[in-house]
């Protein structure tokens, strides 16, 4: 009877979840799907509770309590920091996961052996295996982004590296596959050890990477969460957090396959590429100038044009400049002139980036456009205005084969009739190679932090009378 | 291409788990029996793994469907909803803490059911909070 | 309306068994213990069911997304492939024709293999058949 | 050791089929999907044939090889033909579930009364229920479409035929339940009862639909066949029963949802509508008149055209004129005339069913248009040619809010500059209503069989050298 009522319900959250990613699919439809989610999250918890087994109600209680206490002010974090709470989540998801398994672990281990089967085991294995390097991982990763200081952004590479980081799985992997021969063993040493390897090949696995490759890192990272949550639904036998964990894995697997194309790179050259180092031979090219602009040059040009297209990226994240942006773009819509905005599928630090920062600043999703469908229109638009964007806007990108971002589909800014450029020095972007377009002769920089100089800008239209 | 087979590897290595199931259970010597096992309760020794496979295959296959479908500009978002969904470790996390396990099994429990309860708060909250930000201009409205 | 609640009720019954299987499930009051099942040669009195209705549910949603998104082109071949596809009773057929049961057990069977054979056969071939015809002119070819 | 080699043969069968539908989103990935479908039902049958409890080899291999016999000519039917034959072939597939279930039932009753428990004696109620009714039911339908003598085309009505209907599935439902909870009991006598009950119900449901509704009921009737594969899958506890069956059913859901949204009709219309009974009252509009045009002069005007837009209906099918529809558009290509494909999503007697014609027709499916990308260029088009169609180009579903088809979205040939009109006689579609389309003043009817009109025109058109 009671199984009976939990495995409905169980089956009842799946369906909720597959719905809540279905509804996710529009922004009409996309806070049905939150609904659905904590609906089928309240089930899940409140069947799993009610089941007789579980007796020790206060302890569950303080947990869930603890829980709330650190996840609400978690999920007010500003929106610049999404991508860091993003890869903070998925560290206690991994610590989740590598817990229960090894308390499973350690619970068959002493009271009823027998229960660890080959199938459980390698189960097991794979849980605390993937749930531990997801934990180390993503903290690392958590860190880069939140540029903390003794993590260094720049990809930290020595000889021999790969070999080693392929060395120490190598190594957990075949651990594992012996104690899964004989788990009860004298070898249960072992299963420590196979922890520790994890944990260590998840800070080894992110070090060489650069800053900016995070966000792949993280969505990999992420769909390795949602492997483990698989992998205990096979040690307890539980349908649900199959359906859950594959769900999760699938969509970690596709967000970063989309990126990856977005940057038009293999998953190997993210995972080993130490990309984003400073390439010393590009650095000794400053010979280039750069033609500087000032506000009310830059305003001047902007009255007279008809369609301005602004170009978002990384630097608006930092500099917080979007609602500065979304005024200029009022002052300009008053003067009859049409505004979009050119978003590129990799801007900023993590899938989506910009579309949630502009919508926080009250910019219809409607004038979100994406950049296969604005290119086309850039040879008619007048001024491009690139607020903090450097790769996506690099056109190096589409015919210097020796430039790390060669291939990688870009907004084709450089088409504009004029280009404004806004950034605070001569420093690369995250690639860490100049940008060509910056020096064309249409192009003009207005140099400073974004959110100051766009700020200007806007008043400057306003004629002095707007707000800063 | 040391790099292809680097990584060749390291995703062999990480898949190795799941092949491992597939391939030891199509030759494992052992006849399956099978178990309700649907309570963490009480679990018989073997467990017949198949229909979890199943289940695995196939809803790896709508993961796939619905989040190619996913709009663009809500790649953020999603990537927060599965981050709650993938918490649903929490069901694990419960029956370690709460079943009548020795006390150290249940403080590696507790934590796991903490850790993941923080996801399901924070992940659920900042998706809607997000969502709530994406407006669209009544005039888009209609002709939507 | 009286034709509407007819037709309400009409699926309602056509659903009941399965709504059945559910609701039972929900409510026996028998413990449910499980079986390897996975040959029809050797079963144990009970089944696990859940898995079922789990691989049953997700396929469904399965079916549904794939089918949504067949081309209108091919809804002709389409319906003659699931055809050929649903004659998996098959399996079923050769399980019930070839074990040692009583001959007019087998008999049955062996019918039902004819059939699902014949389904097999002619969907394929037909689906295959039609498909072919399909063509796409050069020019066309380039743009696409 | 072997049950895990045949579960795995089983997933890979599943995930199999998953891919044969998929690959049938694009023509070009289509015949892959037959391929995928193929292979998923060999390894199907191998795993199981090898099974150790199967010991009549000889019965299974005549078995197959009749299935062979019959399926063989079966694929080779005239295209035209196609929609009987999958109705044929649902009601084979009705049948091998029924019998299956049947098998099962009486064989656990003999030998192993304890297996009949509720959940088994559930699924194999509803495996033989929507066996034996889809049997019946299809077959009953294959008449109607092949139009044998001795069954009705027109729908058969009696007063409280529906409650009758519903009735007897219901006694038949009732019975089952009884049967479930004590299946070993006197009650058994129940069990060919509901057999027969189900094969009943399969002709009285199908009796009192309209020919041309057939298609939807065939669709119906694949979802039920799917439905009762699921259920055989519950009771020989086989996931890719259940897997492939539920594909099956999604499917046949989806098309009779996508054909009742195209006529604008419910399930209950459909199935309970008696549509397409002539309307006594609308037989006496014969003050109308119709304008007959010769050949010559039709030639003549297409001749002019710049637009030609052929629309394609049942007629066509059955004239076979597909052939001669695509000589005839080869004429006008000759003269640098543009010929387009108006594809209504029900034209013909099942989905689908014009673009298969054509395509045998080396028609390249990029000139068959769609409905809803076609009626934009109707304005724009000289000439609508009009072969065998009727209810599909019917203006009476815009506006006359009474007539059977109001509401169903049609074809505009109304909007063309000019309209020609092939069918043999005055007789109305198969709504069974007048069309006021023949009696507008743009229209020009060319009375005679689709197949002979058509010819004579591309003979006109290629000064008399055409093949006939
Ligand atoms: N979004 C993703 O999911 C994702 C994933 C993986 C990789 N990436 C990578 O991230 C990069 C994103 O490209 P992007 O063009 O958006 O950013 P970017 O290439 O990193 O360039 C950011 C630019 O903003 C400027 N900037 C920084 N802070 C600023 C401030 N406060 N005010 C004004 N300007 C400021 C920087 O120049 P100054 O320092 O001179 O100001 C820099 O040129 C791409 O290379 C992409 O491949 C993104
Ligand atoms: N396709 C589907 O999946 C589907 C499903 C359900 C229902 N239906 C229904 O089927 C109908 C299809 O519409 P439709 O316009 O294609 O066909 P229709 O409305 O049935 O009309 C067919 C026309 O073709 C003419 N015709 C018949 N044989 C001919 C021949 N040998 N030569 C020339 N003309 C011939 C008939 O007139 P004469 O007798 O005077 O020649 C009739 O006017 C729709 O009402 C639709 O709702 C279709």
């Amino acid at each position: 009877m009671m199984t009976n009522i939990v495995q409905f319900a169980y089956l009842l959250a799946s369906i909720l979840f597959i719905f809540a990613l279905h509804f996710m699919n529009h922004p009409r439809t996309a806070r049905k799907g939150v609904m659905a989610g904590v609906l089928g999250m309240t089930l899940a918890v409140l069947a799993t509770w009610a089941q007789p087994a579980v007796i020790h109600h206060w302890w569950i209680v303080f947990a869930i309590l603890a829980g709330f206490a650190v996840g609400y002010p978690l999920s007010r974090v500003p929106l610049t920091a999404v991508p860091q709470r993003t890869a903070l989540s998925h560290a206690f998801g991994g610590l989740a996961a590598g817990l229960v398994g090894t308390a499973k672990f350690y619970l068959w281990l002493r009271n009823e052996p027998e229960m660890l089967t080959h199938f459980r085991m390698i189960a097991i294995i794979a849980e605390i295996i993937l749930g531990f390097l997801t934990l180390t991982g993503s903290l690392m990763a958590a860190g880069k982004l939140q540029e903390v200081k003794w993590i260094p952004q720049r990809p930290v590479t020595y000889p021999g590296q790969n070999i080693v980081n392929i060395g120490m799985l190598v190594v957990a992997v075949i651990l594992g596959a012996m104690l899964i021969f004989n788990p009860t063993g004298a070898a249960v040493w072992m299963f420590p050890v196979i922890i520790f390897l994890s944990l260590l090949f998840g800070v080894m696995l992110v070090i060489p990477i650069g800053g900016a490759d995070m966000p792949t890192v993280i969505s990999i990272l992420n769909s390795y969460a949602g492997l483990s949550a698989v992998a205990m639904g096979f040690v307890l036998d539980n349908k649900l957090l199959i359906v859950a964990g594959a769900l999760d894995g699938s969509s970690g697997l596709i967000l970063s396959i989309i990126m990856c194309k977005a940057m038009n790179r293999s998953f190997t050259n993210v995972l080993f590429g130490a990309f984003g180092q400073v390439q010393q031979a590009k650095a000794g090219g400053e010979q280039k100038v750069y033609k500087a602009e000032t506000i009310e040059g830059a305003a001047q040009v902007m009255e007279q044009a008809q369609l301005v297209v602004i170009v978002p990226g990384y630097g608006m994240a930092v500099a917080q400049a979007q609602h500065r942006t979304r005024e200029l773009a009022d002052q300009l819509h008053k003067r009859g002139i049409t505004v979009k905005y050119a978003i590129h599928p990799v801007a900023g630090r993590m899938p989506g980036h910009m579309n949630v920062l502009l919508a926080e600043a009250d910019v219809p999703y409607s004038d979100l456009v994406e950049m296969d469908e604005i290119n086309g229109d850039m040879p008619q638009c007048d001024v491009a205005l690139v607020i903090g964007a450097n790769d996506v806007v690099n056109p190096a990108a589409r015919h210097d084969k020796t430039s790390p971002i060669y291939g990688m589909p870009i907004i084709d800014a450089d088409k504009a009739r004029t280009v404004f450029a806004i950034k605070r020095s001569k420093n690369p972007g995250f690639a860490g190679i100049d940008n060509e377009l910056y020096f064309a002769d249409k192009t003009f920089m207005l140099f400073g932090d974004a959110k100051q100089v766009v700020g200007d800008l806007a008043k400057e239209l306003s004629g002095g009378s707007g707000m800063h | 291409m040391a790099r292809r087979l680097a990584i060749g590897l390291a995703v062999l290595l990480v898949c190795l788990p799941f092949v491992g199931v597939v391939t030891h259970a199509a030759f494992s010597q052992t006849p399956v029996e099978s178990t309700a096992g649907t309570t963490a309760g009480h679990e018989a020794t073997k467990v017949d793994y198949w229909p979890l496979l199943f289940v695995f295959a196939l809803s790896t296959f709508i993961g796939i469907g619905v989040v190619a479908r996913v709009s663009r500009l809500l790649h953020t978002p999603l990537m927060s909803i599965t981050n709650a969904i993938s918490a649903i470790a929490v069901v694990g996390s419960i029956l370690v803490t709460g079943s009548d396990f020795p006390r150290d099994i249940r403080i590696l429990g507790a934590v796991a059911l903490f850790a993941s309860m923080t996801n399901i708060v924070s992940g659920f909250l900042i998706t809607n909070r997000m969502l709530k930000l994406f407006k669209q201009e009544p005039k888009e409205a209609q002709h939507k």
